[in-house]
Order: structure tokens, then C-alpha cells, then sequence
């Protein structure tokens, strides 16, 4: 059963197309994974998902819901959670207000309450900050740093935080732009650690943009390839590395070394 | 020397003051507040009540300015609509003072909204903007709409009773105003202990991914600004009991500029800020003026600079905060306070 | 209805559009190169006015010598401001460097004050007196000359921005800085000249607006109006600033007369809502497409 | 009280705190032998021309009077302080001179903060006047603590219009007015007695507060063609403005100004462009010599070069309140506000040292007298062009 369907998604900026007519289908329960050279719409298409960009043509179908027209709010109330490729953390705020933003959704205070703070404001505060301690700061391992300001942390340590703060949100769909972009392998391999866990433990579905050919490879069901905002290939992870249309794209990019090097260091790693 | 308390519960540490030391301030400053009137002369408790005033007006602003990111230069116009609606309920329906304030406050809140439509549509500055003009409309409105405002002649109000007490000089007013402020401020405290004020810094700081997590951007921009305005609206009926009098040219737009610059001094997107820059700014005028005097024996004419120099202050502050302490008085106080923590270590 | 009195009505409108045309450039120089929206603006044309007087009552100068050095302390103050407060907020949040504006104008207000007192004064008259005729409408010879000298004015600088070494500068760090850095344009250099030109046109205006009404310290207010202006024209647009000032000078004409004199702002701020509700960047504006 | 007086005595190391921290203290009461009275003064601020002299005037007639041995034998003193005509500081400076003096008489520096003090005033018992002039003002119902300076605004345009109904029946009248509270004060009364001195009112001009550009409110004069134009709620920009633009576009209208308009300083400052200017002027200019005015003489012997006209209503403040203060201490009542109106209400014929032309009466809160003048560029002087006239 599909979680999320794109169908025929087409999107231009004044004349520049960034995408094409890209169809794409993410299975409940799954790990999937859009790859492609620089620029080829990934990122494009991840905002089209949550609502930052309105495609001129095709529909975006979020549980046999078509969600094309929901404005970016509406699609996190759904259950669609991200984060971004360059870190999108409140800097001002310590941990533990990051994260409890992520529960928004989840909460019902209203100004009043809120503003007396008695009884159910409270209550749902304290409610939250349990959960939140219980099910994400143990489970990410950032007990620790709850009252840090967020803008000193190291940067593997901030990514971490905002995968804190999507799965507050007890997200349906999770999607991840670049998680481990910028990581030394250590925290690579914690972080494709987490992401699994997120997948059994959570009963959440995991869409990710990932450079890490190797982490792809190891840890996603399903793949797609984008090339200048087309969909050029699909599939499980080995019929898409053995797929001459994609070695072609990363080659006419000129990725083609830095696509060898990662293949190369997932054998290694294997 | 003060080591961290362990908290027994979450409810504990999510607590507005948290440590006994913070308790003990807290008390000092209540006794000290209730001795006041008692010791202060008349013109000192003015002052105070003044204060009391500006701090409620500046909490709002701070609120929206200081919290949410979006600039008003329409505050002052907003404590006229409180002030005007205040005014003609007291003049024409003789309800008593609290409905009056409240009514006030509700209307400030609805023009409010009205005046933050443009915050739908536009980001920042624009918004800026969108409030100057709004506050040109407003002035026209107060000194046109002869039949409620009585035009540029103004309205006078009588003093608010309360059990039989009439309100109407400073050391009765304080007993009013003052436990209306606490309250105020006690109640944009706990806002920022919600989703809904968290929401608020989320829009300030990346308001991307706070849609992203579901934020509502333009719901919660115009809950801003209506809170803002409630509270604009608030200080504005005070504003008319207190003074008794009002007209258009008591809500200028220099007022609204002098809310901007109290937050700026006190230091945006803290509740202490709004406090201690209300406080600091009310005041300026007085410690200028004992400055002049100092002065007067050296400088020929000394009384006259000092309007001028009043002026000039006022805009160095607002330059001089921005540039080397973005964070205001409240970060001084922040760190003054680390040093008293730690001391007599060093960090 | 009388078309002489309307055709008298208009053109007196535009020759006080042309001011706020005149102003609204030096405005739109600051927004496209520096990205401030400057609300001193109108401050900084009161200072020149003020300079101008001081030169030439104070001093006693000719009156030509009086506007050069009133025009040379409008670009020194511009520098000195660019450089001393506004760069070292350029990339800070741009609400800062906003609000920074609004200081410096309550500092400009209250330098003026200290040196020449609040006193409302009246500046040595340099224009020809002789009354203007177009036609059988007739024209103040204020009106008329101040409004020539702000059309040669803009007309110079657009020459200068198209062609002028400096004036290329400007516009390519307008339009991609990092593109000019890469080009070996100096920005600093750019932004210290934007704003230095901008002082001098603002204390050109300030010395045509205070020729004809006097100069006072809150003769800064008509900065507002050419707030209003600009965002109605496009924050970025020097051919929005020019045509928006003509309009909002034609209609403030015609509301002081055919409604009164109270309607004149109301309508110009009325305008100014509606254009932000509806096309807040303005009629010439760029719309900027948000990219993440 | 019990309760106050027990707190007091509790709280006496705190008071010792904050007497530490403000300086504040209620003050000891003043002198049984004086007369006080305070200020709000705009010593700076847009109103800062008057303002000044004002207070100069002031200090010279208090110290005059001193020498003269005082009032019934007491000292009269006078404490100002500058508010930069904000409403905010007026209020202010007036807190802080109460909580300091014991003050009988204070002058107020605006309208709008004489309005608002009002309350404070039947509070106190103080009786209060000052440079606001307005229409609003002249109502001993609502301000029974408050008295002018002379006729308020509307009584000002009043005179005038008498003037020009005496002089030309049924002229053209445009009044010319700033959209302030100043400005708009007299307008409504101006247009109705205009019409019932049988006057034509060709045009009522409204100019936005600060506006610098005037032309196309100069057009409209012009298709008005008035025989008299009115200007009020201005001290000087734009009115040269107009006039020259009448000039050129060659019209005959006279130009009329009320009290603040019509000091000196518009001849200095519009100089040709000034001959003819005529106005309303409820005090004698400095060097106007004709009849009798020991206060006036006064005043010259002091100051041998011009004395302006805001100069001679610190003056005249002086004198009313000193015949105010001697006839209530000879009447031995003592000095409340309400006593001191008391007085004021009885007397009649007042001698103001020939200030005003003739003995002045109080018509409810002001003094309905004033005089015509027109400005001379040849003599550089503002002569007499009627007799001191008064409205009923």
C-alpha cells in the first residue's frame, strides 16, 4: 500500500523547468530514497511535497488524499514531518523548545488557557515534555544537551536535533533532506542506525535525498533517480546501481568520479 | 555561591521561577511594590504609575515585535483606539472602569487586526510600513469623527472608583494600575511556556520551518498582532483614566517609536526587556534633566538644550543598542547576574 | 467644472511631485544597493535644507557657494552614516538595520535642534519671481523652477547611473553582489557611493522643498510621504519612485482642494494600504520569487 | 488613616532605601509668606519662540514686584520648567512642582495639557491660565479653575470680523487655517459670525499639519477671490507663502492674523512682502506710546531695545495674578483655587498698567478685548488701525 504518490508532477520557475512529469510512489512502512546529480529537482520535489511549491501540473496524494492545494501547515497537521538539507533549527531556542515545537501540532492549547497557564495548559505541557523525554531524548541519545542553546551545538549533534524535532511530531511520512550530509562516518552510521530504528519502532515511513550512495544503498527499499527534473530510473537499490541510464546521468553531470568513489567506498565498507 | 537544584518533576521544571533564590527576589520585589506608595511622594508614584503604563503597552509590542518578528510602528495609535473607546463608554454609557477597559482593550484588538491584514500578504518590513499608514488613518479617524471623539478638542474622563474609592491621583491610581501590570506581564510569561508562544519565536527566527511543523504562518502572525493590540489597547484605557484627558495628539507617532526603542534598550523577545527598557526609557527624560542641571552652572542657556539633547538620546539609544548590545538591558542584567552566580569564581 | 482651475490644480501637484520624485530616488539608490529601507530619509533632506541655511544666513555665503557645500555635507553625511552605523549591520536581520533607520533620524532631529534651535525658518529666496504662464494657467515660480531643477536633477543622475563608470557599479552590485565582488567591483566603495549620492540628492531636495515653504526640524515628516511613494512604485525601481512621486504629488493636489485639506495624507496612505495589500511590490517592483 | 500611619512607621527602613534611590521625599510645605506659581514651560520645542520670552518676561515682572515690596507684603515666586511642548512633559514638570511647592497659581504651556490637568486643578485648588487661547478653554462650567490671557480664539476672529464689518460691509472673508487643534479652534464660531455680520465666507482653506507646499491651496484662494483672507493656526510658514503667491498672481486680498501670528517677527522675517499684513492684538506692542501705561513704561525703562509680544504676556500673567492674589488676601480668605476665582469673578475695570488699552473684564474665562493693527514696512512697526475693541 502506498503512504504518498506523486503523478505527473511538472514545476518551472519563470521558464526554467525543475520538474518534469515525475511519478514516484513511497510504500508504507518503506525507506525510499530520490537520488540524482546537483540539481536535478530533488530538493525541488521534496518542497513540492510539503507545500512550498506549487506544481503547475500533477497531484500529490498523501494517504488516498490529494494534498496538491493544502498549504504547508495543513500537510504537517496530515502527518508529513522534514528536515531540511542546510539545518533549519530555531538557533535562538535551546533543545528541548526545538523539539517541543515539533509537537505542535500534537497540542490543543488555546490563547486562553494559555495565557492563565492553569490546569490544562500546563498539564499538556508537562504531558508533552514527558513523551518527548521518553520516546525522542532517550532514543536519540540527546538527553543531555536538552537545555543547550541550539546555534552552540556541533553540527552532526544539530542534525540530530532536528530529526528530534520531525519525530516529535509522531510523523506518518518522515522525509529527509541530506541527514548525514557533512558527517564523519561515525555519525553516519548512527544516523542510518536511527533512521531504521525510526522505521520498526515508530511505524513511520521514511522519504530521503541523499548524496551517500553508500547509505542508500545499505538502508533504503526503494530508489529513484531524477536527472534535470525527470524520473530516469526506479527501482530496489542493486537494479538501480546497475542501471546504465543513471551511471550515464551522473557521467553527463560530471558526478561520475564522485559516484565511482562512493560506490567504491560501499564495497570497501561492505 | 549557588549550586543547580535537582527538580522533582517535570511540572517543577517547567516552572517560571525555579529556584528558591529566584523565590526570595520574588517576594523582596512584591514587598517593595506594596511599601511604595507609603514612602514615595506623589510625583514619584506619577512616575511609577507611568511606568506601569509603558511596560504594559511595551510587553505587547514585545510580543509581536520582540517575539514574532514583526515590526509595529503602530502601537501608540492602537493605545488610542483603547483610550478613545474607554473614553466615550465613560462619557455615554457610565459603565463601570473594568467593562470600559476591557471593551477598550477588545476594540484595540479588532482595529489591531485589521491594521495586521497587510501581514498576510507581506513579510517584515512591509508590515513596518503597512503600521505607519495605519496609524495615519487611525489619527485622521480620532481627529475627524467629531460625533464619538469630539475632534481635536479632545475627551476629558472622570477617575475610575472602585468600592467607593475614586482613582483619581496617583497613589490611589497605583493600586490599580500596578496590580494590572503584574498581571499583564505575569500573562505574556506563561504565553512563552506554550506552543502558542513557542509557535510565535518559530515564525521570528525561520518561519520556512515553522510551517514545515505546522504553524499556521498568517493564524498566528495575526494572533500576534491582536494580542499586541489587546494589550496596546489595555495601556491606552489606562492611559485615559490615568490622564483624564485625551485628544489626537496624545497617541503621535513618536510614541509608537518610543515603545519601539524601549524594547530595543530593554532587549527584543524578553519579557524582562519589556520591563527594563519601559523603565529605562520613561525615565531618560528625568536623568537628562538632572544631568542639565548639573551642567547649567558651565553651559549658557543649559535648560534649552535639553529638549534637543532629549531628542537626540532617544535615537543614539536605539543606534547604540542595535549596534553593540543587540540584546539590551536584559542581557546586562544576564550577565551581571552569572557574575553574582558564579562568584567568587571566575568563568 | 472648470478644466483652467484642474489644469492649474495638476500642475501645481506635479511640481510637488517632482520633489517627492527627486526624493524617492535617493531612497531607491539606497534600497538597490545596500538593501536598507531607509525611514532617516527625510531627516537627512532636512539636514540639507538646514546646511543650506546655515551657509547662506548663517554664514553669509553666496547662495550658489551655500548649496554646493549644503549638497557636499548631504553626501559626507550619507558616507558617514553608511560607514559608521548602517555597515556594520549589513547581513544582520534587516529589521535591525530598519530600526536603526528610525534612531538615526530622532539623532539628525536632535543635532538640528541643538545647533539652530527648533524655530521654523525661512531660506533666502534664489529662484526668479516673475510668475509663470502655461497657457492661461497659472504656475508659482517656485513651483515651476524647483520642479526644473529636479528634472534635470533626475535626468543627470539617470545619465550617470546608465554610463558613468561608478553608476555601472552601482547597478551590478544592485543585481548580483556576488557576481560584482567576483567582477572586481569594490562593494564597500559602492555602498559608501550610493549612499553619498543619495545624501546629496536629499539635500538638494531638502534645499528646493524648503525654498518654497521654509525649513523647520520636523520637515522630515515628508520623508513618510516619500515612504509611501517608493512602496507604491517599487521599492527597487527608479522609474516606479519617479512616476508614483508625479501621481501621489497630482493626487494629494487634488484631494486638498476637492476634498480639503485634512484628506491630502489621508488619501496618500489609504493608497498606500491598498497597494500593499494587493501588489505590495509595488507597480514597477520586482516580485521576488521565494526559493528555499 | 490608622492603617497609612502604621505602614508608614513599618516601612521606614524601606522609605530610607528609596529616599537613597529617588531623592524623593515629600517636601517640606512652602513659606507661609509666599505666592507660588508654577510652569510648564516650552523652553524648547516648536513653541520654544514663545516660550522664552515668555518666561523672561515672567522672571523680570516677579522680580519688578519683589522690589516693590511684594504683594500685601509677601514675596511672590515663580518656578518654571521646560516640557519641550509635550503633552507628556507638561504633565510631568506639573507633577513635579506640586509635589515640591505649594503652589497657588500655574501656567500651562498648550491646550491639550491644560485640558488634561484640568481635574487636577479642582483637585488642588489651583487656579491655572497660560498661552493656550482656545475657544474650548472659555468655559467656566468645565474649567472653573482657568482664565486667559486675554479673548480666546474664536473672540480673536470675532474682533477681526467686527473690523472688516465695520470697514467694508458684506466683503468676501476666506479663512486660511492649519488642520490642527490649533487651527481648526475658531473656525466654525468665525464662519457663523461672519454670516451674521452680514459677511460672504468665499472659502474655507485647510492645510495638512507641516505641510510645506502650498500651491494648490494658493489656487484655491484665488478662484475665491476674497476681499479679507483669515489666517489662523500658524506662526508663520506658510503665510509669507500665500501672500507672495497672492502677490503674483495679482490679487488685492487683505491678509489677517491672530495673537501668535502677529509679532514682530513677521515684519523681520517677510519683510516687504509684509506691508499691509493687519491682525488682532489683545496687548500693546512695545513701542506703541499712545495714552498712559506705567507697566508698559516699565518694561522700557528695563529694556531699552524691542520687547516682543509673548515677552509682555509674562507681564500681563504677572500683574492679573497679582491683583488677583491682593484683592482675595485683603478680603483675608484664604489662598485656594476657588477663593482665588472667587476674586477674579468680582472684579471689574481691572488696571493692567496700560497692557491692554482700557480696564479689562473677565467674560466667563477670558478677556474680549483686543485692537487692530497693521504691519508698517516703512516704520518696521505694527501701527493702530482701529480703536481697542470689545465683544459683548
Amino acid at each position: 500500500m502506498h503512504i504518498l504518490s506523486v503523478d505527473g508532477l511538472t514545476l518551472s520557475f519563470g521558464g526554467v523547468h525543475a520538474l518534469r512529469g515525475v511519478d514516484m510512489q513511497v510504500a508504507k512502512g518503506s525507506i525510499t530514497a530520490v537520488i540524482g546529480p546537483n540539481g536535478a529537482g530533488k530538493t525541488s520535489l521534496f518542497n513540492s511535497i510539503s507545500g512550498f511549491y506549487r506544481p503547475q501540473e500533477g497531484r500529490v496524494v498523501f494517504q488516498g488524499e490529494d494534498i496538491t492545494r493544502l498549504r504547508p501547515p495543513h500537510r504537517a497537521a496530515l502527518g508529513i514531518g522534514r528536515t531540511f538539507q542546510n539545518i533549519a533549527l530555531f538557533r535562538g531556542m535551546t533543545v528541548l523548545d526545538n523539539v517541543k515545537l515539533g509537537a505542535h501540532v500534537r497540542m490543543r492549547t488555546g490563547l486562553l488557557s494559555a495565557l492563565w497557564y492553569l490546569g490544562k495548559a500546563r498539564r499538556e505541557e508537562a504531558e508533552i515534555r514527558k513523551q518527548i523525554e521518553r520516546e525522542v531524548f532517550d532514543f536519540l541519545e540527546i538527553d543531555h544537551i536538552r537545555r543547550h542553546p541550539v546555534a552552540n551545538l556541533p553540527y552532526g549533534l544539530q542534525k540530530r536535533v532536528e530529526l528530534a524535532r520531525a519525530l516529535a511530531m509522531r510523523p506518518k511520512l518522515l522525509m529527509l533532506d541530506e541527514p548525514v550530509a557533512g558527517m564523519n562516518r561515525e555519525e553516519k552510521e548512527d544516523m542510518a542506525r536511527f533512521i531504521l530504528d525510526v522505521k520498526e519502532q515508530w511505524d513511520t515511513t521514511v522519504l530521503m535525498v541523499e548524496h551517500d550512495m553508500g547509505m542508500v544503498m545499505d538502508i533504503s527499499d526503494q530508489v529513484y533517480v531524477l536527472n534535470f527534473g525527470q524520473l530516469i530510473a526506479a527501482g530496489k537499490p542493486s537494479e538501480v546501481q546497475a542501471n546504465p541510464e543513471v551511471i550515464k546521468a551522473y557521467l553527463g553531470s560530471g558526478d561520475i568520479h564522485s559516484l565511482r568513489q562512493r560506490l567504491g567506498g560501499k564495497t570497501r565498507a561492505a | 555561591m549557588r549550586i543547580g537544584s535537582p527538580k522533582e518533576s517535570y511540572i517543577a521544571d517547567e516552572a517560571l521561577f525555579r529556584t528558591r533564590t529566584q523565590w526570595v527576589w520574588l517576594w523582596l520585589l512584591l514587598a517593595v511594590l506594596i511599601a511604595y506608595p507609603f514612602v514615595a511622594n506623589l510625583y514619584w508614584l506619577f512616575l511609577v504609575c507611568l511606568i506601569s503604563i509603558n511596560i504594559i503597552s511595551a510587553t505587547g509590542l514585545n510580543i509581536l515585535t520582540g517575539y514574532t518578528g514583526q515590526v509595529s510602528l503602530g502601537q501608540a495609535a492602537f493605545m488610542g483606539v483603547g483610550a478613545y473607546t474607554v473614553a466615550w463608554l465613560d462619557n455615554n454609557t457610565g459603565s463601570p472602569f473594568f467593562i470600559n477597559l476591557l471593551a477598550g482593550a477588545g476594540m484595540a484588538t479588532l482595529v489591531g487586526l485589521i491594521a495586521g491584514l497587510p501581514s498576510l500578504r507581506v513579510k517584515g518590513l512591509y508590515l513596518a510600513i503597512a503600521t505607519i499608514g495605519a496609524s495615519f488613518i487611525l489619527q485622521f479617524i480620532f481627529i475627524n469623527w467629531e460625533s464619538v471623539t469630539r475632534g481635536t478638542r479632545g475627551i476629558n474622563i472622570e477617575p475610575p472608583s472602585v468600592l467607593g474609592v475614586t482613582l483619581d491621583n496617583p497613589d490611589t491610581f497605583y493600586w490599580l494600575v500596578m496590580p494590572i501590570m503584574v498581571v499583564m506581564v505575569l500573562l505574556a510569561a506563561n504565553l512563552f511556556r506554550t506552543r502558542i508562544g513557542r509557535a510565535f519565536i518559530a515564525i521570528r527566527d525561520r518561519d520556512i520551518s515553522a510551517s514545515v511543523l505546522g504553524i499556521n504562518l498568517p493564524f498566528y502572525k495575526l494572533m500576534s498582532f491582536g494580542i499586541a493590540s489587546f494589550y496596546a489597547g489595555i495601556a491606552g484605557g489606562l492611559y485615559a483614566y490615568f490622564f483624564g484627558a485625551i485628544n489626537p495628539e496624545s497617541f503621535p507617532l513618536l510614541m509608537s517609536i518610543f515603545f519601539l526603542a524601549a524594547i530595543i534598550v530593554g532587549g527584543m523577545g524578553t519579557i524582562l526587556g519589556s520591563i527594563l527598557g519601559a523603565i529605562f526609557m520613561t525615565l531618560t527624560p528625568e536623568i537628562l534633566r538632572y544631568g542639565v542641571d548639573i551642567l547649567s552652572p558651565y553651559i549658557d542657556n543649559a535648560p534649552q538644550i535639553l529638549s534637543p539633547l532629549r531628542t537626540a538620546v532617544f535615537g543614539a539609544l536605539i543606534v547604540g543598542f542595535l549596534l553593540f548590545e543587540p540584546h539590551g538591558l536584559a542581557e546586562i542584567w544576564r550577565r551581571v547576574r552569572r557574575f553574582f552566580h558564579l562568584w567568587p569564581f571566575r568563568t | 467644472m472648470d478644466w483652467l482651475f484642474f489644469f492649474e490644480i495638476t500642475l501645481a501637484g506635479l511640481g510637488t511631485g517632482g520633489l517627492y520624485a527627486l526624493t524617492a530616488i535617493a531612497f531607491v539608490l539606497i534600497y538597490k544597493a545596500t538593501r536598507v529601507i531607509n525611514l532617516a530619509i527625510g531627516e537627512m533632506l532636512m539636514v540639507g535644507a538646514y546646511l543650506f541655511f546655515g551657509a547662506a544666513v548663517g554664514w553669509a555665503l553666496p547662495w550658489w557657494l551655500a548649496i554646493i557645500l549644503a549638497l557636499l555635507g548631504g553626501g559626507a553625511l550619507g558616507m558617514v552614516l553608511e560607514r559608521g552605523v548602517i555597515r556594520p549591520l549589513l547581513g544582520e536581520n534587516p529589521i535591525s538595520v530598519f530600526m536603526v533607520t528610525i534612531g538615526l533620524g530622532s539623532i539628525l532631529i536632535g543635532m538640528v535642534e541643538l545647533i539652530w534651535t527648533a524655530n521654523p525658518r525661512s531660506l533666502p529666496n534664489f529662484f526668479p519671481t516673475d510668475p509663470i504662464f502655461i497657457g492661461e494657467a497659472f504656475l508659482a515660480p517656485k513651483t515651476f523652477w524647483s520642479f526644473v531643477v529636479a528634472a534635470v536633477v533626475i535626468a543627470v543622475f539617470l545619465l550617470l547611473f546608465r554610463f558613468w563608470r561608478g553608476g555601472v557599479a552601482l547597478r551590478a552590485t544592485a543585481s548580483d553582489q556576488g557576481a560584482a565582488y567576483s567582477m572586481g567591483i569594490n562593494v564597500p566603495a559602492v555602498y559608501s557611493l550610493a549612499w553619498g549620492l543619495a545624501g546629496v540628492i536629499a539635500a538638494g531636495a531638502g534645499i528646493l522643498l524648503g525654498s518654497i515653504g521654509g525649513i523647520s526640524s520636523d520637515m522630515g515628516l515628508f520623508g513618510l510621504t516619500v515612504l509611501v511613494v517608493v512602496i507604491v512604485g517599487g521599492l527597487d525601481s527608479v522609474l516606479g519612485a519617479l512616476l508614483a512621486g508625479l501621481l501621489i504629488g497630482w493626487m494629494e493636489s487634488m484631494a486638498g482642494v476637492y476634498l480639503g485639506g485634512e484628506y491630502e495624507h489621508l488619501v496618500t496612505f489609504i493608497l498606500l494600504m491598498v497597494v500593499l495589500l494587493f501588489r505590495p511590490w509595488g507597480l514597477f517592483g520586482t516580485r521576488e520569487i521565494e526559493r528555499l | 488613616m490608622l492603617v497609612s500611619k502604621l505602614a508608614r512607621q513599618l516601612m521606614a527602613p524601606v522609605a530610607a532605601i528609596a529616599l537613597a534611590l529617588g531623592g524623593a521625599f515629600p517636601t517640606a510645605w512652602a513659606d507661609n509668606d509666599e505666592i507660588v506659581l508654577g510652569g510648564s514651560i516650552p523652553m524648547t520645542g516648536p513653541f520654544a519662540f514663545a516660550g522664552l520670552q515668555f518666561d523672561r518676561g515672567l522672571r523680570d515682572y516677579v522680580e519688578w514686584i519683589n522690589r516693590q515690596g511684594g504683594i500685601e507684603g509677601r514675596t511672590l515666586r515663580y518656578v518654571g520648567e521646560d516640557t519641550g511642548y509635550q503633552q507628556d512633559q507638561s504633565v510631568a514638570v506639573f507633577r513635579r512642582i506640586t509635589s515640591r511647592e505649594n503652589v497657588n497659581f500655574y501656567f500651562g504651556d498648550s491646550t491639550a495639557f491644560q485640558q488634561t490637568i484640568n481635574r487636577e486643578l479642582d483637585r488642588r485648588d489651583i487656579l491655572m491660565t497660560g498661552a493656550s487661547f482656545a475657544s474650548e478653554l472659555n468655559d467656566p462650567e468645565r474649567y472653573p479653575l482657568q482664565f486667559l490671557l486675554g479673548p480666546d480664539y474664536s473672540e480673536q476672529v470675532g474682533i477681526l470680523l467686527s473690523y472688516i464689518a465695520e470697514e467694508s460691509p458684506g466683503a468676501r472673508v476666506a479663512f486660511i487655517h492649519s488642520d490642527t487643534e490649533f487651527g481648526r479652534d475658531p473656525i466654525a464660531p468665525g464662519r457663523s459670525k461672519a454670516e451674521e455680520l452680514g459677511l460672504t465666507v468665499a472659502a474655507t482653506i485647510v492645510t495638512p499639519p507641516g505641510a510645506a507646499d502650498i500651491s494648490s491651496a494658493a489656487l484655491e484662494l484665488r478662484r475665491a477671490r476674497p476681499d479679507y483672507a483669515i489666517f489662523h493656526g500658524y506662526v508663520l510658514a506658510p503665510i509669507p507663502d500665500f501672500i507672495q503667491r497672492a502677490r503674483q498672481m495679482g490679487m488685492n486680498t487683505r491678509f489677517m492674523g491672530t495673537y501668535y501670528t502677529m509679532d514682530q517677527g513677521i515684519i523681520n522675517e517677510m519683510g516687504e512682502a509684509a506691508d499691509g499684513f493687519m491682525g488682532v492684538m489683545p496687548y500693546r506692542y512695545y513701542y506703541d506710546e499712545t495714552g498712559p501705561a506705567p507697566i508698559m513704561d516699565a518694561i522700557r525703562e528695563l529694556h531699552g531695545d524691542y520687547q516682543t509680544t509673548t515677552y509682555t504676556q509674562g507681564w500681563l500673567t504677572g500683574v492679573l495674578i497679582t491683583e488677583i492674589a491682593r484683592e482675595t488676601l485683603r478680603a483675608g480668605k484664604p489662598f485656594t483655587g476657588s477663593n482665588l476665582r472667587e476674586t477674579l469673578d468680582s472684579l471689574s475695570d481691572i488696571d493692567t498698567g496700560g497692557i491692554f488699552g482700557q480696564p479689562v473684564n473677565f467674560r466667563g474665562n477670558s478677556i474680549p478685548l483686543g485692537r487692530i493693527y497693521r504691519a508698517d514696512v516703512s516704520q518696521g512697526q505694527m501701527v493702530p488701525v482701529s480703536d481697542w475693541i470689545e465683544l459683548e
